[in-house]
């Protein structure tokens, strides 16, 4: 009798436990949304919310392949350098008069490609993650240079359709907006509704005992890095649109930011624990914070501290309400 | 869309910076705010950390913030068009510092010559050494305007009159500078001179020779506190110097002519000096 | 299905694990498949199902040679495996570990819920589990993932279910219920390969037994034809006599005295004491909270409430350190995760808590730590060629050794045993409960929690039962019996 | 007795095994050194060698820290930015007026604070060392830009003692080198001789099981993080005094740079399993690379290139052997 009293108010403090921690990461934007509109009313016009959005398609499109990745317990650090690369390769083709939008497609397909070679590194080479993307992002990164010799590739034409990928806008949205959201949709249906979403977390969880069931762990890591490059390669051709142009140097350190927004969203760097729409909430969280850091005219040296000491606040938060 | 404004005072600069981890953009900021005060306007910078994307994004936060007149030193040329595109599309006018925009409509560049200073720090080695010695170069980010500029400049004379030997990208760093010249002057021992596309990396370039007890002499650009300082101590032999404070100053004042409704000069160049110890 | 495997070789490097051994299925019996720990049976039905290659001989089942490349396979053609190492995903749900790399879906891909949870549901209900689907299984006790782990392969439809140590997590109540799942099972014809140590059970359930030891067959025989006594004798190659060592106890002064510990949700008021030169049994469900008070009495967890005196001393324990230097050892119910760092030497394992008493110097004396480790080795008869060897490559019974021998060093006032025989087999399970015996001569108090009845009952001074959360019943060694036992951990009175 | 027979060439076969890894990154080192010499020649002269030891020292010293943090299953992001703010801090100290001597040192404790700070995050804050130290790094590096206001701070003087910290030679082998060495050899014996390298290893190795035989395992692991910035901050002193001026940019991905010197050494990103005289080869390696690279006139692309799949090559190569 006794016990069945006591668990009672321990399955609803369970239940709260879930909610505070499926919603942390949502209530700390609303926080940070509050606090800087506050300060600065004109972050909520609805220009800037679009400019917003616009601003944050790219990390969050990249922090999608991470989420993936790091469930898997694994880390990809080359998708800056992957998003390079493939720019500039795109970038190439349109220059070389392929139609743009048919070379942002093989550019995603290269970027997917590059992703598989750092899966095959990690599987069939057996190379820490960390590791084997460290170095494919070093040679990504070198390639990108020996490609373009150090200079941007500039001359992209003026294609509507490639600049409205970038640029445009559909319905009133920014394209690149939408881009994010439909990925993010798709994405959102993989990870939780089918077997490969159940094997992407089984892998993280317990990696053994995946291999055990019959999941073919080599093969579902493989798609998943390269997942993770065709992502990048997409948000690179959002950059090439946007910049107009493919920068050698592009994409410098994206991986931090996606990595941040991932672990902000909540998912665990040791696999096997996070949700995706945690990730589009650690990526708006960031963008937030860059957009109402600049709207407040706090200097980017003091951005910087700001950015390191609310990231450390909103991870402490989420391990408390979790604990 | 923004009306003429008399009134000085209600005039709103948004400075959008390449990146304030270098004491030349230092400098220029400060030449902005400096003037900006001194005609009672204000402005916002942000700093887009030597990332063009985020360039992009810091123009429309300046932008939403309702600046009446944009200055924007790019992080590259050619990716900085689309956001000159934006702000031309809501009139608000745009002058460019330091390197120009590939795209749109700029009011102004106000900009030292960087492909005249590379070749003047060129001839300079030739005057001081003669012909045909054996030079190297450290350049600077590759794909930079800067880089390129300067490179370009510096081999339209060094390439008939003098020996370039080696180049090495050190990216403006000076730490880099270092490192790189240690190893250039281990696989080229008989290099003579020096030129690096900016003074961080031949402050470093002059610790890597100093080290090496070999005689090189070294030019640098931009005329840094620092640089000057190593040239009284005769440790650097000369700098191209640029004016950073100037030129955020002519911005400045380019952009108050602009705004009044003044015509100004599309191409406003801040002289270069070259410095050397006399 | 009928199974036979006939001369089978497998080797790991230089390791020869198995050296021809034979094994035959019938369809329709439960066959028991015993030795000692690291006889190689795990091994050998890992051969079976492909999980690892053979290196020579033959495998036929229902007359034709058949070999499989992958676990999945062998499931595919009906053989099941419930493997020793739990294979639970923590952080999943029970709904989503039961289903793992078999989900069904739609024939657009996506997940089938409704149909998953009913089939689990059933599933649930036939063995009388009644976990929430939806709960987290690394939230569930140890038993119930192994409940988890049962159900999953109870789904498959095999026609042969290999179960390796089913019972080492499970309680009374628990193992009768997978009993009669069993005897069901081979109602319908389904074969079960039955892997434990556990000696009452391959009596109680077994049709045949298959002896192993040191890589060989020994013997199979049928189950009446055989007894106790012989099958031990089979396992260990000599004589062993009675199985627990009979001793006598010389009770001391109270050692450890526990007031009125509280932890909301865990455990309730418990009051004990052991005294010097006492074994106390500590029995319970499972979940019944028993890990969970130990683990806040060496200070691993935070409590609530309540005081710990050691030896006539009020005492507070933040941490384990404190509990260390206090003279308190723990042997922990899951020697892997919390007893051993695997890829240290036994030695380096062995000296961890003693670290400091090594190096006065604040460097560390290689021959005083190695002897001092040699001779632990020694008395605790670890089978190893050296004190270098990776604790990761001894055998389960040896592994649990080095763990007690770790905290010999320490020369314990008092010794926590959290099932300190799990897992392990006859002859070596005889070995700790004389370590035990000896220990207790020399003025350690021991508590000891067991799932294993025939354990508290035959080494105890005194019996504690423990019933969510709170002590219901302490019985003498004179008084106590399984069915009074049971009675209490049920609850009833 | 059969056992014990049968051991013995398992024993022996441990016995390789464990040569080839523990010789497995100096023979990579060795091949490198004499493919690089055979084809420039200048590469071995006696002062290009003291120019490589001085290269190296910076990063080999960063790397040191970072083996004992790797060691336990972590991994500290914030060495780079550590170094840049100590050096920024010292080289104020010392325009200030305060002996240099005094500078550094009081700059080396300020950097173990730092790394005092990321511990405790870990501990205290149950943060991943990843995230803990990705956010510490953003604020330690935007703190040395507030700090120095973007600018380096140069005026040092010309303290002869500070100047020979960097610059200087003690029987003719660079200065930098010799407190490379003897860190080194301090690190050595902590690590292999003494308890607390033991639960170094051990935390590693089980966290969980370290805990419970008695290990402060949050004390340990505050120390080590300590180390690591004290190391970091050292290396800036050197970096400090060669370039006569502290760098707001410096140390910029220096992280990286160290952590392939540990895992090229040997060490695992898993923690448990290593050894700080691999880690000493890594960075020999690395410096080796560069220094090679630029001595055969590779361009500095095609030097990323080679960078990164000479990792992958010498990882891959260390996985076939140990397996
Ligand atoms: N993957 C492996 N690699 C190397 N050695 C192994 C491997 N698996 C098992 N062994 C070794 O093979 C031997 C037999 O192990 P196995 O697990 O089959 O024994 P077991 O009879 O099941 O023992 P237990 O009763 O303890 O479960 C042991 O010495 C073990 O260390
Ligand atoms: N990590 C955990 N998270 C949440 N609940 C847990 C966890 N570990 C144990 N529990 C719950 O705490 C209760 C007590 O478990 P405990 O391990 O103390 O039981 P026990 O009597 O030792 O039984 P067992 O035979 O399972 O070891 C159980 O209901 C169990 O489900
Ligand atoms: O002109 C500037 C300075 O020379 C600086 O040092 C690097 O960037 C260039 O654009
Ligand atoms: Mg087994
Ligand atoms: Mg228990």
């Amino acid at each position: 009798m006794k016990a069945i009293n006591e668990s009672a108010p321990a399955g609803k403090a369970n239940f709260i436990n879930t909610m505070t921690q499926k919603l942390g990461p949502l209530l700390g934007l609303i926080v940070l949304i509050i606090i800087v509109s506050v300060l600065n009313p004109s972050f909520l016009e609805p220009l800037n919310i679009l400019n917003l959005l616009r601003q944050v398609a790219i990390n969050a499109l990249i922090a999608f392949g991470m989420t993936f990745v790091i469930l898997t317990g694994g880390i990809d650090l080359s998708v800056g350098a992957i998003l390079a690369l493939s720019s500039a390769l795109t970038a190439g083709m349109i220059v070389s008069g392929i139609d743009p939008i048919l070379a942002i497609l093989v550019g995603c397909i290269l970027g997917a490609v590059m992703g598989m070679v750092n899966g095959l590194l990690i599987t069939k080479g057996k190379m820490a993650p960390f590791i084997a993307t460290l170095a494919s992002m070093t040679a990504f990164r070198g390639l990108t240079l020996v490609y373009t010799k150090g200079n941007p590739i500039t001359g992209l034409g003026d294609n509507h359709l490639f600049q409205l990928f970038g640029r445009g806008y559909f319905l009133g949205i920014p394209v690149p907006a939408i881009t994010m959201i439909i990925t993010f949709a798709i994405l959102f249906i993989i990870l939780h509704k089918t077997p490969f979403g159940r094997k992407t977390y089984a892998i993280g969880g317990n990696e053994k005992a995946s291999l055990i069931s019959g999941i073919k762990v080599d093969k579902v890591k493989v798609m998943i890095y390269g997942l993770s490059g065709l992502l990048a390669a997409l948000a690179g051709a959002i950059l090439t649109s946007r910049l107009n142009s493919a920068q050698p140097t592009a994409g410098t350190s994206y991986e931090l930011d996606a990595i941040a927004a991932v672990v902000l969203g909540g998912t665990s760097l040791s696999g096997g624990k996070g949700r995706i729409f945690g990730t589009l909430v650690g990526a708006l969280i960031i963008g937030t914070l860059n957009n109402g850091l600049n709207l407040l005219g706090v200097s980017s040296f003091y951005q910087m501290v700001v950015k390191g000491i609310v990231i450390i606040i909103a991870v402490l938060l989420d391990r408390k309400k979790s604990a | 869309k923004p009306a003429k404004k008399e009134n000085l005072k209600d005039i709103k600069i948004g400075l959008s910076v390449s990146t304030l981890n270098n004491p030349f953009f230092v400098s220029l900021k400060d030449g902005v705010i400096k003037e900006a005060k001194s005609l009672g306007m204000e402005v916002k910078v942000v700093d887009a950390q030597n990332d063009s994307a985020k360039q992009i994004n810091d123009v429309e936060d300046l932008i939403q913030q309702g600046v009446d007149l944009l200055l924007i030193n790019p992080t590259d040329s050619a990716a900085i068009s689309t956001a000159v595109q934006s702000a031309n599309n809501i009139n608000i006018p745009v002058i460019t510092l330091d390197r120009s925009a590939d795209k749109g409509k700029v009011e102004a560049l106000v900009a030292s010559d960087n492909i005249k200073g590379g070749e003047m720090a060129a001839e300079y080695i030739v005057d001081q050494l003669g012909e045909k010695v054996q030079v190297a170069e450290l350049e600077g980010v590759p794909g930079a305007s800067a880089t390129r500029e300067r490179g370009k400049g510096f081999h339209n004379v060094a390439d008939t009159k003098l020996t370039v030997t080696a180049k090495q990208a050190a990216d403006f760093d000076r730490t880099k500078g270092l490192t790189v010249m240690e190893n250039l002057i281990q696989a080229n021992p008989d290099i003579k001179a020096v030129f690096a596309h900016n003074d961080e990396m031949a402050l470093g370039a002059i610790e890597a020779i100093n080290s090496s007890g070999k005689d090189i002499m070294v030019i640098g650009f931009d005329g840094n506190d620092d640089a000057l300082n190593a040239i009284k101590a005769g440790k650097l032999e000369a700098t191209v110097a640029q004016q950073p404070q100037l030129i955020g100053k002519l911005a400045v004042d380019a952009g108050r002519d602009v705004v009044q409704g003044k015509k100004v000069e599309k191409m406003i160049p801040a002289p270069l000096k070259l410095v050397t110890k006399e | 299905m009928q199974i036979m495997m006939q001369d089978i070789y497998k080797a790991f490097g230089t390791n020869q694990v198995l050296t021809g051994v034979d094994f035959d299925l019938r369809a329709g019996e439960v066959h028991a498949l015993m030795g000692e720990n690291g006889a190689g049976k795990s091994t050998m039905m890992n051969v079976l199902t492909g999980l690892h290659a053979r290196d020579k001989g033959t495998i036929t089942i229902d007359g034709k040679e058949t070999y499989f490349h992958n676990p999945k396979e062998a499931e595919q053609k009906g053989i099941t495996f419930i493997h020793q190492e739990l294979n639970i995903w923590r952080d999943m749900t029970v709904l989503e570990n039961l289903f793992i790399g078999k989900e069904l879906k739609t024939p657009f891909g996506l997940l089938k819920m409704k149909e998953m949870k009913a089939l689990a549901k059933k599933q649930f209900d036939r063995l009388a589990v009644s976990i929430p689907l939806d709960k987290e299984a690394g939230a569930c006790s140890v038993g119930e993932q192994q409940m988890i782990e049962i159900a999953k392969a109870l789904m498959t439809e095999a026609k042969v279910i290999i179960m390796d140590e089913p019972t080492a997590a499970l309680t009374e109540r628990e193992i009768e219920k997978l009993f009669e799942v069993i005897s069901s099972l081979k109602k319908e014809g389904v074969a079960i390969v039955y892997i434990s140590h556990r000696m009452e059970e391959i009596f109680a359930i077994c049709d045949r037994i298959t002896v192993m030891r040191d890589g060989k067959t020994v013997d199979t025989k049928s189950i009446p034809d055989t007894n106790f006594d012989e099958v031990v004798k089979k396992m260990v190659g000599r004589e062993l006599t009675d199985r627990f060592p009979s001793r006598e106890s010389k009770l001391g002064e109270t050692m450890l005295q526990v007031k009125d510990l509280t932890k909301k949700g865990a455990f309730n008021r418990i009051n004990f004491s052991v005294r010097s030169g006492e074994i106390v049994g500590v029995s319970g469900l499972m979940g019944a909270g028993r890990t969970e008070i130990m683990r806040a009495i060496f200070g691993l967890d935070a409590m609530d409430s309540g005081e710990i005196w050691l030896d006539g001393k009020h005492v507070t324990i933040k941490s384990p350190d404190q509990a260390v230097k206090l003279g308190i050892g723990f042997i922990t119910e899951d020697r892997k995760d919390e007893g051993l760092i695997l890829d240290f030497s036994i030695k380096e394992n062995i000296s961890l808590p003693t670290l400091y008493s090594f190096a006065p110097k604040g460097v560390i004396n290689e021959k005083s730590e190695r002897d001092f480790v040699e001779m632990l080795v020694k008395r605790l008869t670890v089978k190893t060629e050296s004190a270098d060897t990776r604790v990761g490559d001894l055998s389960g019974g040896n592994q649990q050794k080095v763990v007690i021998a770790k905290w010999l060093g320490i020369s314990p006032k008092v010794l926590i045993l959290d099932e300190p025989t799990r897992g392990v087999d006859v002859g070596a399970k005889r070995e700790i409960y004389q370590l035990m015996n000896e220990l207790t001569d020399r003025g350690v108090a021991i508590i000891m929690v067991s799932s294993e009845l025939p354990e508290v009952l035959g080494m105890s001074d005194r019996i504690l039962v423990i019933h969510e959360g709170k002590i219901t019943g302490e019985l003498t060694k004179e008084e106590a019996t399984q069915e009074k036992i049971m009675t209490f951990a049920t609850g009833g009175l």
